[in-house]
């Protein structure tokens, strides 16, 4: 019998009534409160929810976590999603009460060493990226685009432009791009990448028109290759008279190096959960923050966080000279995209994780892509005697000396020569104890693995994990394609699961 | 600088790839769009200074703990047992990502599989998501979300009746996410009693989407919402925001034929924290689970037929199905929803029935201490309210709050903000956690307000 | 390969120079005061400690976590351990500002909030003992037994009684009580125990004499039994001119009802770490605070926690109306055995601990020993169907209907009709994923396997356990005695450990 | 309650049982000693409640982060790295024990071997154990354990010299743990400036053991010490107490012959938390390592030759040895020590030497501030500190700690506390975070003082 081979089922705990988190009795009886409810309105039967005592909890969320790999646990190269270290101090920040006690509407005098961090994030970004203006209330970097997108659509409106009723996105672009973009009712047009995977000017130029309301583009593209042409690119869409965007999920490799507003760009969104620091466990959340050039800023959701010079007539502030308010973006803002002011914990942590590098953060950026392409050529060039051993090599996704943060590989040719597939080799490298690279994404590159080591990861956790790919690329492919073996699971039904739909526990035995 | 674990060693590794400084790996960036000076940030910080700064600045704030607080308005000063963030913030939860590898995320698919479970069985509906950015998030895709499954059929084409009662910064949210699916929202009415207009009913008639509020956002219950469901019809979707603890002891809207259910999930799991990270609540019927937003997690076996996790209909999703897909959200708010999936398994049934009866109890003693106020009085009298209710002033709502701020009291939300003409009144919330002494404080705050002003 | 197959190594970690922690410069150049120290004094060269970032620390101590089990990952029952869930909150009490950055000899108007807990403490412990007076200073069972010891020793030699040389154990104590009475400088009298386990009066009454000076036991004993004879046995030693004194380490199965008082002890240490709760992972850190009777109270070591009513003239208290303070024992006391205030963590998480209970805490010990019988009989009448498939089933350690919190099992059947032992079975307890009992003591029940289950199991957990132990005993027995199968590790050659005493990293080949 | 996951189905497991009530478990508890009355004890709590208590209670506290605080004397207040605790505490660490389950414990083994080497590496000697209770119980048992070693061969038989530096706190604990065994402890003399007497160290020929501190605990460092060893020779133990930290830039005592090396652990790893839970370290050269006390950690292999950690030398522990024993310890500070590691590995070595020098560095400052002072004068003039150094005041210390204190600063230790005839005697300790501005606060507060008394 294997250690935790029997499953840990939540709803199987059922202790005594009320035997949950004792708390303490209501300032009024039970029974008065029940009868003082209208009888139409009160609830028949208790939810079907577990009855367990804390111990009971925290075995089960702990048996849980044990079955999760974060990174943690290991390398977790997933390309575009940045999956860094992040600094454990940011967490400790997170639960100070004057963080996580704070309503958003308090009052500005209640809330000033809050707004004091909100301002120096706008204008950190602000600057990192060369735009005029930021705002910290998208939850999410698919949220930035569709609030960038949608302030675009309010600008042409103004400028009499309505018409304009397209976004062009190369084809390697992320899919939440023509995904926000549609949801402002947008039509999508998708240019296809030139042969080295990069934007094809010439199809840009046959795309743009007077139809043309933005294009949304990532530099470097997910490809991990810079868009070198990206000037040229602005140009040509400027002069069609449409907007450029900037996907900023891959802002991580540029900084201090170039930026946005330098290549051209009108808005862009950051993704403080790669970029920075925001633990997105299980998928989120995030912060997609957004900066626009002037033209655009009177679009903005509202409010912003403003600061002017402390008078005499002030409360006391935090100390720095300056008092800091909500300022209102005024008629021509959008409004709101989130309830209140965004992530207020991802933006702390955020600010925590710039703060450590200050005016070098071009490091952070300089270590990202030292790691890429480290990785890459380590992948790429094995050792003589490692190579005679292994079936065949991968190809590059995009044929460029150098790569930025990330950089993808195909399996083509271990595909059509051994039936070996991009996702047994990535479901292969789960028994070598790391996550998988990015699979089938960016779709332009066949049986793709994208993979971004970031800055975080030692040279030796990337010697082990070339010399592991190199490994399964001369291990037995039925070894690879009947992978993972040493897993939780064996490799997962995914197509039952859509066929079947169970969503959720059908309730146990006892009744619950 | 201690989170680069190759700082130092870039001459060796830059060897290897035969160049020789750090900034020959930028070489493809063309040299016209090169930044030439240095960023001109801050110096870098270690550990202990960031965690003064913070401590300086964040420690600056007032709390709602530091004083009595009746500022509610959709978040909630809730106590979060200890072992919840404890828990969740296991590195191996914590540093995780989107499970697009089932066989080593099991652990975070179980637990998302278990908060679907269990939302589905607060609100009583069959299905419900991982989570949205947050309560008005989720009611903008809820609409959506109904128009994408009713339009075809119905006789108002891409028209949402939306209550009048839904907050301004929601609507605002709602506005932005429907314009560009060509949704026409209009004003679902109210009578002067609060409740739903009937005659506003009749209008929604062969609509798409109804939506409306339980309890609305001045905290009241409108008994007749339930039953709505009959007057509207099959083939106009229900959806109904909920405040989730309220469920403990109300009936959830599943029961009487929303089709949808949305809300604000940040009672259970988080503080307020600024107003997020917090994550919201989105549940529906069958027929909605196609055309619905957001990941969900399906129950399946592995190829040796154990029970195994993963996430499913990912078909809707913006990385498959690109400007077709149902919703453009990729990163949600899972850790928190892991954090209110926690906090719910640790209530239990009857820890949730009792959370709602404590906030039931302190709303009746807040409501009838403070409409005993000479000058006060209840904007929806002799209606059943649940965390919030409403109260006219005799003065501007900004000038009692003001006042009572002095006193160290934060007595509520100015109405005046939401709606130009409800300036007189304040919006008082209370949770589980509201003291007797709270309520004298603000019983004694406005008398000797309304007593200096008299 | 296995997942996570590879070893973490941490003196592997060989990063930049520097490239750890990060902290801010000294305020004076490095240089000036390398040279101010006097040359002879300074350090050569700087100890081989791994250089390395946050997250390899990070994941190298998640990686050592994982290989490590704790009650969070499954039942823990080792006897006379004590093995409960710790309260996580308390986790969170501890790391309060006001208790974590206290130093313990600052004036007493900066900590009387920590004063309060500790007079508290004192209170509730002597309340529930039958003690006169109770101090925190020791800061483990074993060190508390030595502190008690100590005080007796004194009060002796005060009253003339020096000569008493002599303490008494029952053969089946705890190895701390022999080894601390003798670092007191005390001869050890080991008696016998009857055939139902139970101390032998009989054998008490010959060994006590004029130079008894205590008699050092546990009620109920490690056999998990209650020795109903206490009283007897007390005035047996009492009228030889001895002291009695109380192991604690088994004082949660009997609070509220009876205690140490109540059973004629002079003196008694308290586990704070096993009755109520301090997590002591590893090993400890644990909490052995002593209550006295009146006339050993003089020489308890100093200070106590006292209390006063405040008066106009003090300083802001704790708004109960008292002033606290550290109050010096006196002369006689014995000084100190901890350097401080004894483990005032443990203090302040078992104050959160029983503070959960209040007057109700005899509850607590009501399902510690509900559990111990409910396990007891389920593991010695298994179902008749089950029963058909076992080979042999143990035998109780300790022939009494009732047990108290925790009960031993002899495994000498199996053992001779099969070779399996003791420390067999344990080791298979672990491929099902549980730790094992207490393994051979106390050592007069051979083949011993002591169990104590603890309060904060459920049903399910116990009744599983029953069944694996049932599993085990009808499985073949060559699969048992080359358990464990499924651990990180396969059993552990401890004799060559010995052998070889390899007691540190030999360093790595890069020179550290 | 809610840590009982039984409780409710008491009954179902009583009819198992064959009982009726809880009571009638406990019948073998005869009736004369029965408690018949309930515990007069407060009603229960709910997490909440304690934790509002808790805050109350300990937020009544001055802390030594709330103001400049000079008062160390043994502990720290440090600068603890986040990740420590957040490690630390994973429930694998935090709710295991004792690992007598290697099979099970490799991690927490695999952590305290990695301990023992980094404490060996620190000090400078071969072996170390994985705690002791503190610093004080540290040296008593390395005394008592010198005793073992050395006592067949010893002239002087029995006699341990102890500087006269010890302080007193940490004496009484040397003589309680040290009177059973018939060990005499004599006084080893100090001059004037502090160093040692040499001629008391002729005195100690022969005797079983030499215990001094480096550096003392007035913070002075002696380099005349370095030649002891020498002197006293091979069979009498040099046993040196540490402050652990200075061992980034102070030579260890491993390499100028020290035998066992025993210090206070706290400042890696853990707050000055009130005085406990910290930790002792100790180690000592292979002549001692049967005699020693603690647990220890070895490196072994399994049955399949793989590479594993187990507890070794128990033959030497309690639970084995019973009272030939060589200690009684059985709990320890293990999970502090583990603390101490985690922040040991995240220093490094150049950490290390960072963190010693900001202490000198503010040693040095604080030093050079207060005895520029009219009034004050250094005890030790002329000498090399590191964190501590007393000045000799014009009038008692105690009268200066109570004037600081009113102005918000805690200037340190009187040292009349300790040795009568140092009444007049403040010690100052600093740390690796005292401030510019906590050094001009506690220079105008003395000198004010000063003034004010004049
Ligand atoms: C290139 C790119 N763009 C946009 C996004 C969307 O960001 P988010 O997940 O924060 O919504 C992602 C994230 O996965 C991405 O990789
Ligand atoms: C019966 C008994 N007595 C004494 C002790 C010693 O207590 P501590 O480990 O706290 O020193 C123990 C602990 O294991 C014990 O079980």
């Amino acid at each position: 019998m294997d250690r935790g081979e029997q499953m840990s089922d939540l709803f199987a705990f059922n202790g005594a009534k009320g035997a949950g988190w004792a708390q303490p009795k209501p300032s009024i009886e039970r029974e008065i409160l029940i009868s003082s409810i209208p009888k139409k309105l009160r609830r028949k039967s208790l939810p079907k929810w577990p009855r367990a005592s804390e111990p009971e909890i925290v075995r089960h969320y702990t048996w849980l976590s044990n079955r999760n790999f974060g990174i943690d646990n290991g390398f977790y190269p997933l390309g575009s999603c940045t999956m860094k270290h992040n600094p454990r101090v940011n967490e400790k920040i997170v639960q100070l009460p004057g963080m996580d006690k704070i309503h958003p509407l308090q009052p500005e005098h209640h809330v000033q060493g809050l707004l004091a961090i909100y301002f120096e994030m706008q204008e950190m970004l602000a600057t990192c990226s060369g735009m005029d203006q930021v705002t910290l209330q998208p939850v999410a970097g698919a949220q930035g685009e569709f609030t960038a997108i949608r302030c675009i659509q309010e600008y042409h409106r103004q400028q009499g432009q309505g018409h304009r009723s397209k976004v062009i996105v190369p084809d390697s672009a992320h899919g939440t791009n023509p995904a926000s973009a549609s949801m402002c009712g947008y039509d999508i047009i998708e240019i296809p990448s030139g042969d080295d995977g990069r934007l094809d000017l010439e199809a840009l130029k046959s795309a743009v028109g007077d139809d043309t309301a933005a294009m949304m583009i990532t530099n470097p593209s997910t490809l991990g290759v810079f868009e070198h042409q990206i000037a040229e690119a602005a140009e040509i869409v400027h002069s069609a008279g449409g907007q450029m965007y900037y996907d900023g999920a891959n802002f991580n490799a540029i900084i201090g190096k170039t930026d946005p507003g330098r290549m051209g760009f009108d808005a862009v969104h950051y993704n403080l959960h790669k970029t920075f620091s925001q633990p997105h466990g299980g998928g989120g959340p995030g912060s997609g923050p957004i900066g626009v050039k002037s033209h655009l800023s009177q679009f903005l959701p509202t409010p912003l966080a403003g600061r002017r010079n402390q008078v005499e007539a002030d409360p006391k502030g935090v100390d720095d000279g300056y008092w800091y308010f909500w300022q209102d973006v005024g008629e021509n803002s959008i409004g709101k995209v989130q309830q209140w002011n965004g992530n207020a914990g991802a933006v702390v942590r955020s600010w925590a994780f710039y703060r450590r590098y200050g005016k070098e953060l071009e490091k952070m950026s300089e270590h990202a892509v030292l790691n890429s392409n480290y990785l890459r050529h380590r992948i790429m060039n094995p050792d003589p005697e490692i190579a005679k051993k292994i079936h065949v090599m991968p190809l590059n996704g995009a044929p460029a000396d150098l790569v930025m943060h990330e950089f993808t590989l195909s399996l083509t040719p271990l595909k059509e020569l051994h039936g070996v597939t991009g996702k047994d080799v990535a479901k292969r490298l789960l028994d070598y104890g790391v996550m998988a690279p990015t699979l089938y994404f960016p779709t332009i590159v066949p049986e793709c693995l994208m993979i971004e080591p970031t800055e975080t990861e030692s040279k030796e956790v990337l010697d082990k994990f070339a010399s592991d790919l190199h490994k399964i690329l001369s291990e037995d492919p039925d070894l690879v394609t009947s992978a993972p073996h040493t897993t939780d699971v064996k490799r997962v039904d995914e197509v039952w699961a859509a066929r079947n739909l169970i969503l959720k526990h059908p309730g146990n035995e006892s009744g619950q | 600088m201690d989170q680069m674990p190759n700082l130092g060693r870039e001459k060796e590794m830059l060897d290897v790839l035969g160049l020789n400084t750090m900034d020959d790996l930028f070489a493809n960036i063309p040299l016209e769009i090169r930044r030439n000076t240095p960023l001109p940030l801050p110096e870098p910080q270690s550990e202990e200074e960031i965690w003064a700064d913070a401590s300086r600045l964040l420690g600056a704030n007032i709390t709602l703990e530091d004083r009595p607080s009746f500022l509610s308005a959709g978040l909630v000063r809730n106590f979060v047992p200890t072992a919840v963030a404890m828990l969740a913030t296991r590195g191996e939860f914590l540093t995780s990502y989107t499970p697009y590898q089932p066989e080593v995320s099991q652990g975070m698919l179980q637990a998302m599989w278990e908060f679907q479970t269990m939302v589905s069985e607060l609100v009583g509906l069959p299905v419900a998501n991982v989570s949205m950015y947050d309560a008005s998030t989720a009611a903008a895709e809820a609409i959506t979300c109904a128009v994408r499954v009713h339009n075809r059929k119905a006789i108002q084409k891409g028209v949402v009746f939306v209550s009048e009662y839904t907050p301004p910064h929601r609507l605002a949210v709602i506005k932005n996410y429907t314009q560009g699916a060509e949704i026409e929202i209009k004003t679902l009415k109210h009578l002067e009693n609060g409740e739903v207009d009937m005659t506003s009913i009749k209008d929604a008639e062969g609509c798409c989407a109804v939506y409306v509020e339980q309890p609305n956002c001045l905290g009241m219950l409108d008994d007749t919402l339930l039953d709505i469901k009959e007057l509207i019809g099959e083939e106009t979707a229900l959806i109904v925001g909920v405040d989730a603890v309220s469920l403990g002891i109300i009936d959830p809207p599943g029961s009487w034929g929303a089709d949808i259910v949305v809300g604000e999930g940040q009672a259970f799991g988080i503080g307020p924290t600024a107003g997020g990270p917090i994550y919201g609540l989105f549940a529906c019927g069958d027929k909605y689970i196609r055309q619905m937003p957001g990941r969900i997690v399906g129950l399946t076996k592995d190829t040796d037929e154990n029970k195994a996790f993963t996430l499913t209909l990912s078909t809707r999703e913006q990385h498959i199905r690109r400007h077709r897909a149902t919703s453009n959200i990729c990163s949600n708010e899972t850790l928190i929803a892991l954090m209110g999936a926690i906090h719910m398994s640790l209530l239990g049934p009857e820890g949730l029935e009792r959370l709602a009866l404590r906030v039931a109890a302190n709303t009746e003693l807040t409501k009838k201490a403070i409409s005993s106020i000479k000058g006060i009085e209840l904007v929806d009298p002799g209606k059943y309210n649940f965390r919030e209710f409403a109260v006219k002033l005799p003065h501007l709502a900004s000038e009692a709050l003001t006042y009572l701020d002095k006193l160290g009291v934060i007595a509520g939300l100015d109405l005046g903000i939401w709606w130009k003409s409800m300036d007189h009144c304040l919006l008082i919330g209370v949770d589980d956690r509201t003291s007797e002494s709270d309520i004298e404080s603000l019983y004694l705050g406005l008398s000797e307000w309304i007593e200096v002003n008299k």
